[in-house]
């Protein structure tokens, strides 16, 4: 959906709710499908991270193009890979994205733009580029969206990416999900810069801090990098400071976040207090947001059985996809 | 069994055995120190905890936790080795080395060859990697032949935990860099504790058990594998020998040889992906060294030519398992 | 000899080659475009002209001259691959590859097999390199093993001007990820120009002489090296048959067993330093499927195991000669 | 020779000509004994570079740390490498540096400081933090130098390295020569920023650009950068402004360089402008400068016959120094 106005609407609104409420319930779910021993995997939460990418993809279309990394499930809900899929994949199950050949980490679903899912740190960014100049010489008027970590901000990938994408022009958004830590890192004991936004200006591009966890302010900060990259101007740098609630991975304790911080963050979880903003400055009716939250349900609750019921690759598959022709 | 007894050995598993040759290697010389992702225990002492405890014990300034960097990581690493330190750099998982490969290939291999001699380069790469974890296909793969195919570097991988110990600390007074891979289902599997001080000399190979009728060569976890093809053919009335390597590069050729001369039947197994692999370099040694001796050709295991894959059945069956094990010998039987 | 001489093909060289080649695939699709430090005319053409006056044919915007920045070409590359291009990379030397390991190893070599054959990385990296031109240690190396060593990677080598052509092409309009090598000492050797529009298909191999007595298996610049030993076996009265691979990975196995089965003797050649390259896992093929019909052991010649040195002697001496090489043969024949 | 003053002297001035003009004649030398076909080398030229590593070396100690790179020979002759050591190694002779197994792109002669000469654009500045981290630990009081070009700013490793220093306050001064191209690339053309040094933004470090053919600026600038280090405050970027008169390698015939910008470059070559300057401000005697001119020439014959006379090493050098325990 492609918006050119300056300030959301309701419908806009309610659309980015729908997106952080599916990416929190199924975050919720796939926790606990995990903790009940139905899923077995290395699990990197995105709660707390719900904002930025439902905000972002008001300003995108389905074939725009996206790449994201092992945290990512938030940005592949909001780009619309069909739950199902999704929940498929994750249980490694024949009927998911990649027919379970990826996994979790590795999500890729051309239909709706997502085209790879990286696990390595800062690695998706040469190749949004990549992306985004196919983009730039079909005239096709893509926009990519790459989205990383603070910590991948220090990786020499993050560099060469955005200078290219600056001498070239690319219609690239570079979103740096900042949430303080690199794994069990601090932000400051990692990177030698106060905002990561700040390092834009080593390429001549803008960079641009905005709250992450503020549905409007992250709708206007995406819009104009959305729109400049589509107009031929070029990539932004867009920093998007927000919190991860769960620690690193699944199981992760946090025990290097000061209980002080973690308290802070939880108190200012986004989704319950977007939800309330709708309720009190929209006039959103609380029983829309119920009915709202309860179709989410039932999607996930759909998403889940359905991988659960798949069944997992046959075994023919270790020998497919290797190379364009099947190996002996 | 109590753990007590005075004649049982103490059970460690890996992750110890290696902080353990860490911490003696730190107290053994105020020039070692570690760098690399969380080591610190401010971040937990490394994402598998194999570094924990040796900040609050040796400080901060000789385990420092690092930005999400890899070739700053290698490269400081390469920089104080030819400045006199002896510098252990962690990189957490070994697909990660791929952002590094210049620092390793091009500057910490070459060094000493290039400088005439004047910059040895003693460092060492520690990282772990192995499939089963369902880590997927950017997490798990074995680039040992990467490096044993470099002159210059020493590729060192423990099959247990009181080798990884010996092994880790003469990995970090050997003047060379070495490379020291770390198979992560390993880590959590106990054997017995090494004696304080116990080290294990790089470069010599260790046979784990003796045989008479066919020898398996391995390294790492497929040391274990075939152990317990050995046990299986054993009940055969097949009587194999097992090499530990220990030392992927530089091998050592004499332990192999002497005991296939003596077996006349050989089989090397890796987790690695079979082409290109470190089983080719042994298999075309042995059969040069030995080609009239030989029974039957020397046959290899390896893992599928293939990216490691998700889903478990995959995963399974991506892995070589002891049915392709106890094929290979029953092929070098006839 | 007259270059007009209807009978005699033109001489070209394989500079000449790979831009004809190149040249024929931008104009067959436009979805061909190559990127590359230097590689416009603006600067040349490329550091060895390969590129030249394809910019100025197709223009600047398919031929792309970039910053220095290995992991941004090689990403770009794979970027534009699984959004329907087919880029042709350049990296200036293969050396510097090393900095975009994790381009070629965990994406382009692993998308299709991690999306479940969605995105398919149609995408060449073109490189160069070799000794004997006093260009040191890391300016020199070949690493082809690694890359054959990476399932979903395929790895191309010409011998020659015309062979460059065909195969550049069908690297290009191959649907994997594509590593093509090119050696620097041949760039200026010249031999036949192809037929407009020759092609020559991946995987398979060329007889490039045939022989009954024993098989020599090469690639790249070894080819020609084989086929000197051939002269001087044949005064000898030794018939040698000479593989050209053409394609290391996937390694056209048929064509190597067809020949040694005749032959029942096997040589092994590359520039690559011995221990762990690509002649360690054709040497163990052979073993392993004609075991019983060798007269005697697959032997191997490659380089040195050591860094390219400098110094025009020790250079010499680090990359086998013809020496070696009927040295090997010999041994074969006993 | 450490400094403190904030002004160089005339015997400063002196010193940092002679550096200026050693490195000029070695080159005219160099190049001439190749186009004699006495030499068989690829020749990376350092002309118009000389007066950057001639005003720094006045703030080093022998003991201080360089890493240099390809075209480094101007760094390597200020730090002091002997010039017949450096003339046999580029002759690949047995008397060379590195006994001819390294080669011109891989001088390394501790007894300097120069410990790396990479071939490998940008590789060198992830190393020389740790040649810095290592004085750090050590308190040796060192200072580490790492020269590289425009070109090398664009690479991972550059950035890497700098947010590494930064964090770690490691005493490291990196040194861009900026001589507008990278091979035959113009800076504009790969470089997404005005000026190199804008780039220590990213790291929160100081970020200087000075004249680099400026001998009095280059020797303020690379004062306040060296002492920054040597007191333990960080690392500094100092881009320095110069140009390449000889193109990329020698050979080269720089067609994609404008004539005009050639000519004017040529025009203000530091080695004779400094030369008359220290005349006409400093009122150094010609005859004086004549005659450290012609003592370098003598340096200099004597160097190039040392080469020539010297032997190859023996072919057992192939079997040495690639472990430490050499190779049956
Ligand atoms: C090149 C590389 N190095 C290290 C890792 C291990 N690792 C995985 S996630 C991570 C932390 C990344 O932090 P950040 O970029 O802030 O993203 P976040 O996880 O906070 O979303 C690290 C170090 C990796 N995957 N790739
Ligand atoms: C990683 C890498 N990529 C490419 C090259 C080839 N190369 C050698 S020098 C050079 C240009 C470097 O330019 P710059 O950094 O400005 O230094 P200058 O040569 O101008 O001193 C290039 C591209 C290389 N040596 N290493
Ligand atoms: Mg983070
Ligand atoms: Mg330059």
């Amino acid at each position: 959906m492609v918006t050119g106005s300056n300030a959301p609407d309701v419908a806009t609104l309610m659309r980015i709710y729908r997106r952080m409420s599916s990416i929190k319930q199924n975050d919720e779910r796939m926790r606990a499908t995990i903790r009940a021993g139905k899923l077995a995997i290395i699990y990197y939460s995105p709660r707390g991270q719900e904002v930025i990418p439902s905000a972002i993809a008001e300003h995108l279309n389905d074939d725009d193009y996206l790449v994201t990394i092992y945290r990512g499930i938030h940005d592949q809900i909001a780009k619309g890979v069909p739950l199902k899929s999704l929940w498929a994949e994750y249980a490694g199950k024949v009927t998911g994205t990649c027919k379970g050949k990826g996994g979790p980490m590795h999500i890729t679903h051309p239909e709706t733009g997502v085209m790879v899912t990286t696990g390595v740190v800062g690695s998706g960014m040469p190749i949004a580029t990549g992306l985004a100049l196919a983009s730039q010489m079909s005239g096709d008027g893509r926009v990519t969206i790459t989205n990383f970590g603070d910590g991948a901000s220090n990786i020499g990938a993050f560099h060469e990416s955005l200078n290219l994408a600056s001498i070239w022009k690319l219609p690239v958004v570079f979103v740096c999900q900042n949430n303080g830590y690199a794994e069990h890192t601090h932000y400051s004991e990692g990177t030698a810069v106060e905002n990561i936004a700040d390092r834009a200006a080593s390429y001549n591009m803008p960079g641009v801090t905005v709250d992450g966890n503020d549905p409007v302010a992250m709708w206007k900060a995406a819009q104009e990098a959305v729109a400049r990259a589509r107009a031929g101007e070029g990539p932004t740098l867009l920093e998007c400071k927000t919190f991860r609630f769960m620690g690193h991975l699944l199981g992760d304790d946090s025990h290097y976040i000061p209980k002080e911080e973690m308290a802070a963050a939880l108190e200012k979880d986004p989704v319950p207090l977007f939800r309330q903003k709708l309720i009190d400055d929209w006039q959103v009716p609380a029983a829309d947001l119920d009915k709202l939250d309860a179709d989410i349900a039932t999607e996930i609750d759909e998403a889940v059985q359905f991988a659960l019921d798949s069944a997992y690759p046959d075994l023919v598959e270790n020998k497919r996809d290797i190379l364009a022709e099947e190996m002996a | 069994m109590n753990a007590e007894s005075p004649v049982k050995a103490k059970k460690i598993n890996m992750l110890q055995g290696i902080n353990m040759g860490l911490a003696e290697a730190m107290e053994a010389d105020e020039k070692v120190f570690l760098l690399g992702e969380d080591v610190a225990d401010k971040q937990g002492g490394g994402v598998f905890g194999v570094t924990r405890g040796l900040s609050s014990r040796f400080g901060e300034s000789r385990v420092r936790s690092t930005p999400i960097a890899e070739q700053a990581i290698v490269g400081a690493a390469v920089g104080a080795a030819i400045a006199g330190y002896r510098p252990v750099a962690e990189i957490m998982l070994m697909n990660f080395i791929t952002v590094a490969m210049d620092m390793v290939t091009n500057h910490a291999a070459k060094l000493r060859f290039m400088s005439g001699g004047q910059t040895n380069v003693p460092l060492v790469i520690r990282t772990a990697t192995g499939s089963g974890f369902g880590n997927g296909g950017q997490h798990s793969d074995m680039l040992e032949a990467w490096f044993a195919h470099t002159a210059g570097m020493k590729v060192v991988m423990p099959s247990g935990p009181a080798e990884a110990a010996g092994l880790i600390y003469s990995s970090i007074f050997d003047d060379d860099p070495v490379v020291f891979i770390e198979t992560i289902p390993l880590y959590y599997v106990n054997g017995d504790a090494p004696e304080p001080g116990a080290r294990i000399p790089l470069g010599k190979a260790r046979i784990a058990r003796e045989g008479t009728d066919v020898t398996l060569v391995a390294y790492g976890r497929a040391v274990n594998d075939c152990l317990m093809a050995a046990e299986t053919l054993a009940k055969e009335g097949v009587s194999a020998e097992v090499i530990d390597l220990r030392t992927v590069a530089p091998l050592d050729m004499p332990t192999i040889l002497n005991s296939v001369a003596k077996t006349r039947r050989a089989v090397v197994a890796h987790e690695a992906v079979k082409p290109f692999g470190v089983g080719a370099e042994i298999s075309s040694q042995i059969h040069e060294e030995l080609f009239s001796d030989l029974k039957a050709s020397v046959q290899r295991v390896g893992s599928n030519f293939q990216p490691v894959p998700f889903s478990k059945p995959l995963e399974t069956d991506f892995i070589y398992g002891q049915a392709q094990l106890l094929d290979a010998v029953r092929k070098t039987l006839g």
